[in-house]
């Protein structure tokens, strides 16, 4: 009976884990012989790829999947209000730097 | 017979802790007649260095004796529990209110003491102390007004027969957070009736807690031996 | 154990006709008196607060901790005469807390929690009005009281007055701490749970301050985005949250009239 | 078998909507995440003001421990996720072995995260060093405060799985809810703290 729904969450795990073994990869890929240097690019996909991954802990670990439809409108604003003043902050900062 | 509670023992207390407190306050140097505020920073420090003694055996005792009043608030809050209240609010409120102006006096009583730790410190310095005992001492006033206010609202809310305070104790505690109310301003003036030296702030100020300390004395002394003589019956 | 236990004296209807009258009325016969007294209390002290630390003193949202010692000295200058009279007046309602405290306590008592809870919670939170406020009214009003003292000595006790009203961090941590498990435990719905969690984050802006004695510019420091202004978010709800759940607290409670409850005494 | 009658209706809500364990919790949850959006925001404004300082700051980093770190929060998430899922069914023991899991991968968790301060503050790298390490130090001590408080609500699920008087379900997911958000706010703090640039 349960092997159904431990199978799942070892998939959910199996990706959140892959996601954030992804970033070692996009790390690799910006960093020139160890000096880190400024990309908008790694910025953004690192916040979205991360967002991503709290979606999923909503969706699976949290159980929202089976949740009133309340709920998971909710928790999928909070990840878009999340994703608005995360990427607002980094743009809005760059802009006025600049 | 009732069996020793130890109640009666904390009552009289309170003449004891009052004579101290009269005692200290004749021997600190700088209350009769009290330093006014206009003072120079070299008049402060050569007062902290002429009357080193009597400012820190005085303020010793101030600092032994300081809470002596807590039992006798305390004291006043379990009164209230016997008026006829719904609810244990003002009992509670009171006992808030116990441990604040001890408390604000006994930083007074250290910033005094420090004064007159190193009387050779910079003149600058000690005026600063000598800043910070005053007006601390001067506005610890807010829980004695709250304290004197919710007592009297507590008699006026005792409805019943024969209430546990006469009507006039609550009236005579308004008078009395009216005359400890002026002493919260001392800082806008430093000189007249509310300089920290001047009549309102020190003079009304504080002959209204002696007259408190007193009043009230008697008056929960009455109470309590009512209560004992109506619960000896009862029991 | 007392005497009378009953009201004995006659309570008159209330009049009808006029809002003073009703209100002389309640004030003196309502069987909430006591309650609605110390919820009303609190509303105005915070109402003060606001007024006196935002308006008239000036002293909210924060001046900078780095700024020199001359602009300090004429930071005093500017506010010498609101920061003498507004703390004048917080100096003669500081005792508003005590009713204040003495409600939230008496939010526990009712509360399926030991009596422990509500005693502690009272003696900590009366505690804490001295070092978290009194003693920066105290530095503010001595810093301007003499202009013409040494300016280092100004600075000294701007940065007193500030870090302390700031810098106290226990009491009301721990006092929070003390509400959130009483609220948690309680099986009398007197709050709900969600309050209980509120209370965390109120206990947790607590920890959040503290960078506050070390950093004197940025997001920690004590007019920072964090220490400052994101606590504040937090403190006005929470304080916002439980003024209402009192109020919704007294309305439901239903003494009635009759004798009064033997407990209370 | 009263154990089994008592899952049976649980069984049957399975297809039926049903929030989480309290939402009260739900309520904390999302407002604990606002506050931390408001430390995130601000921190990624504060970077943009002074790139180059946080980007030299970033390199005394490793990325592979914060990748530990992330990988091992999951674990636990996973573990309290099963767990839930277990003590829905009735199967007590393999739940008490799941909370029990969590807790230890929360220990790793913290232990990995000790070592690495340790190792940062042997680089010189303090609260007061620069602005991005008072961040990050600020960041990971916070969410450090909430793995704690994790502890005392894991160990409010265990007590409650150990005695076959209490097993609340609903205090379970409670527990394990706030234990996921511990485990989400790590993943976006290892996101904004080791990857962006």
């Amino acid at each position: 009976m349960s092997t159904t729904f431990n199978k799942r969450l070892l998939i959910v795990w199996l990706i959140l884990t892959s996601m954030t073994l992804a970033y070692v990869w996009i790390d690799h890929t910006v960093d020139q012989n160890g000096t880190l240097r400024a990309s908008t690019v790694v910025t953004v996909s690192a916040i979205v790829i991360a967002l991503i991954k709290v979606r999923i802990i909503f969706r699976e670990f949290m159980e929202v999947r089976h949740a009133p439809a309340l709920l998971c409108r909710l928790t999928d604003a909070w990840v878009v209000l999340i994703a608005v003043c995360l990427l607002g902050s980094y743009f809005v900062g760059t802009a006025i730097s600049s | 017979m009732k069996r020793t509670d130890g109640e009666l023992i904390l009552f009289w207390t309170l003449p004891v802790v009052a004579i101290i407190w009269v005692s200290a306050f004749l021997l600190f140097p700088g209350f009769l007649h009290p330093m006014s505020p206009t003072m120079s920073a070299e008049e402060v420090a050569a007062f902290y260095r002429d009357d080193t003694a009597r400012i820190r055996y005085s303020m010793i005792l101030f600092n032994w004796f300081g809470v002596g009043l807590i039992p006798v608030v305390i004291l006043l809050a379990m009164q209230i529990r016997r008026m006829a209240h719904r609810t244990p609010i003002l009992s509670y409120s009171l006992i808030a209110c116990a441990a604040g102006p001890p408390t604000l006096f006994l930083i007074a009583n250290m910033f005094w003491l420090l004064g007159s730790f190193r009387p050779d410190r910079a003149p600058e310095l000690t005026q600063l102390l000598n800043d910070l005992a005053w007006l601390t001492f001067t506005v610890l006033v807010p829980y004695l007004i709250a304290q004197c206010l919710l007592f009297a609202l507590a008699i006026y809310w005792d409805r019943q027969e024969k209430p546990v305070f006469k009507p006039w104790v609550a009236h005579f505690n308004v008078l009395i957070a009216v005359a400890l109310a002026p002493a919260a301003f001392t800082a806008l003036a430093s000189t007249g009736p509310l300089a920290w030296d001047g009549l309102l702030s020190f003079w009304v100020k504080n002959i209204a807690i002696f007259v408190w300390i007193i009043v009230m004395g008697i008056v929960l002394g009455q109470t309590i031996r009512q209560q004992r003589a109506l619960e000896t019956v009862a029991a | 154990m007392s005497t009378s236990t009953t009201e004995s004296v006659t309570v008159p209807d209330p009049p009808a006709d006029s809002r003073v009258g009703r209100f002389v009325w309640n004030l003196r016969y309502h069987p909430k008196r006591e309650l609605w007294f110390a919820w009303w209390v609190m509303v105005i002290f915070y109402q003060l607060y606001g007024v006196l630390f935002f308006f008239v003193t000036r002293v909210q949202p924060p001046p900078s901790p780095a700024w020199d010692t001359p602009t300090v000295v004429g930071w005093f200058d500017d506010h010498s005469l609101g920061v003498r009279a507004g703390f004048g007046v917080v100096f003669l309602v500081a005792g508003m807390c005590a009713p204040m405290n003495a409600l939230l306590a008496y939010s526990m008592r009712r509360m399926s929690v030991s009596r422990l809870f509500a005693y502690s919670y009272l003696i900590i939170y009366s505690l804490a009005a001295v070092p978290g406020m009194l003693v920066m009214a105290i530095a503010m009003t001595v810093g301007a009281l003499r202009p013409d003292r040494d300016p280092e000595m100004i600075h000294w006790l701007y940065d007193f007055a500030f870090l302390s009203f700031s810098g106290t961090m226990g009491v009301f941590m721990i006092g929070s701490l003390v509400y959130l498990v009483a609220v948690l435990l309680d099986k009398n719905r007197v709050f709900p749970k969600w309050y209980g969690y509120l209370s965390l984050c109120n206990a947790l802006t607590e920890v959040v301050v503290a960078p506050a004695w070390i950093f004197h510019r940025g997001a920690f420091a004590w007019n920072g985005a964090i220490a400052w202004w994101i606590n504040m978010v937090v403190f006005v709800l929470y304080t916002g949250v439980f003024i209402v759940l009192l109020r919704k607290l007294i309305q439901r409670e239903d003494f009635g009239t009759g004798p009064l409850p033997e407990a209370v005494r | 078998m009263t154990n089994l009658a008592d899952s049976q209706p649980r069984l049957e809500e399975k297809s039926a909507k049903f929030v989480p364990g309290q939402p009260d919790m739900w309520m904390f949850v999302l407002f604990e995440t606002l506050l931390f959006t408001g430390y995130f925001s601000v921190y990624l404004v504060s970077r943009t003001q002074n790139e180059q300082l946080y980007l030299q700051s970033q390199a005394d980093l490793d990325l592979r421990i914060g990748v530990f770190n992330t990988i091992a929060l999951l674990l636990s998430s996973w573990a309290i996720a099963r767990c839930v899922k277990a003590s829905r069914e009735g199967a007590y023991r393999s739940a008490l072995i799941n909370a029990l899991l969590t807790v230890s991968f929360g220990l790793v968790f913290l232990t990995s995260k000790v070592l690495e301060w340790v190792k940062e503050i042997h680089m010189g790298n303090t609260f007061t060093s620069n602005e991005f390490f008072q961040h990050y130090y600020f960041l990971t001590s916070i969410h450090c405060i909430h793995v704690l408080i994790g502890f005392i609500v894991l160990g409010v699920a265990v007590y409650q799985l150990w005695s076959p008087a209490r097993r609340s379900q609903q205090l379970v997911e409670t527990c394990a809810t706030y234990w996921h958000t511990v485990d989400f706010l790590w993943v976006l703090i290892f996101a904004l703290l080791y990857v962006v640039r």
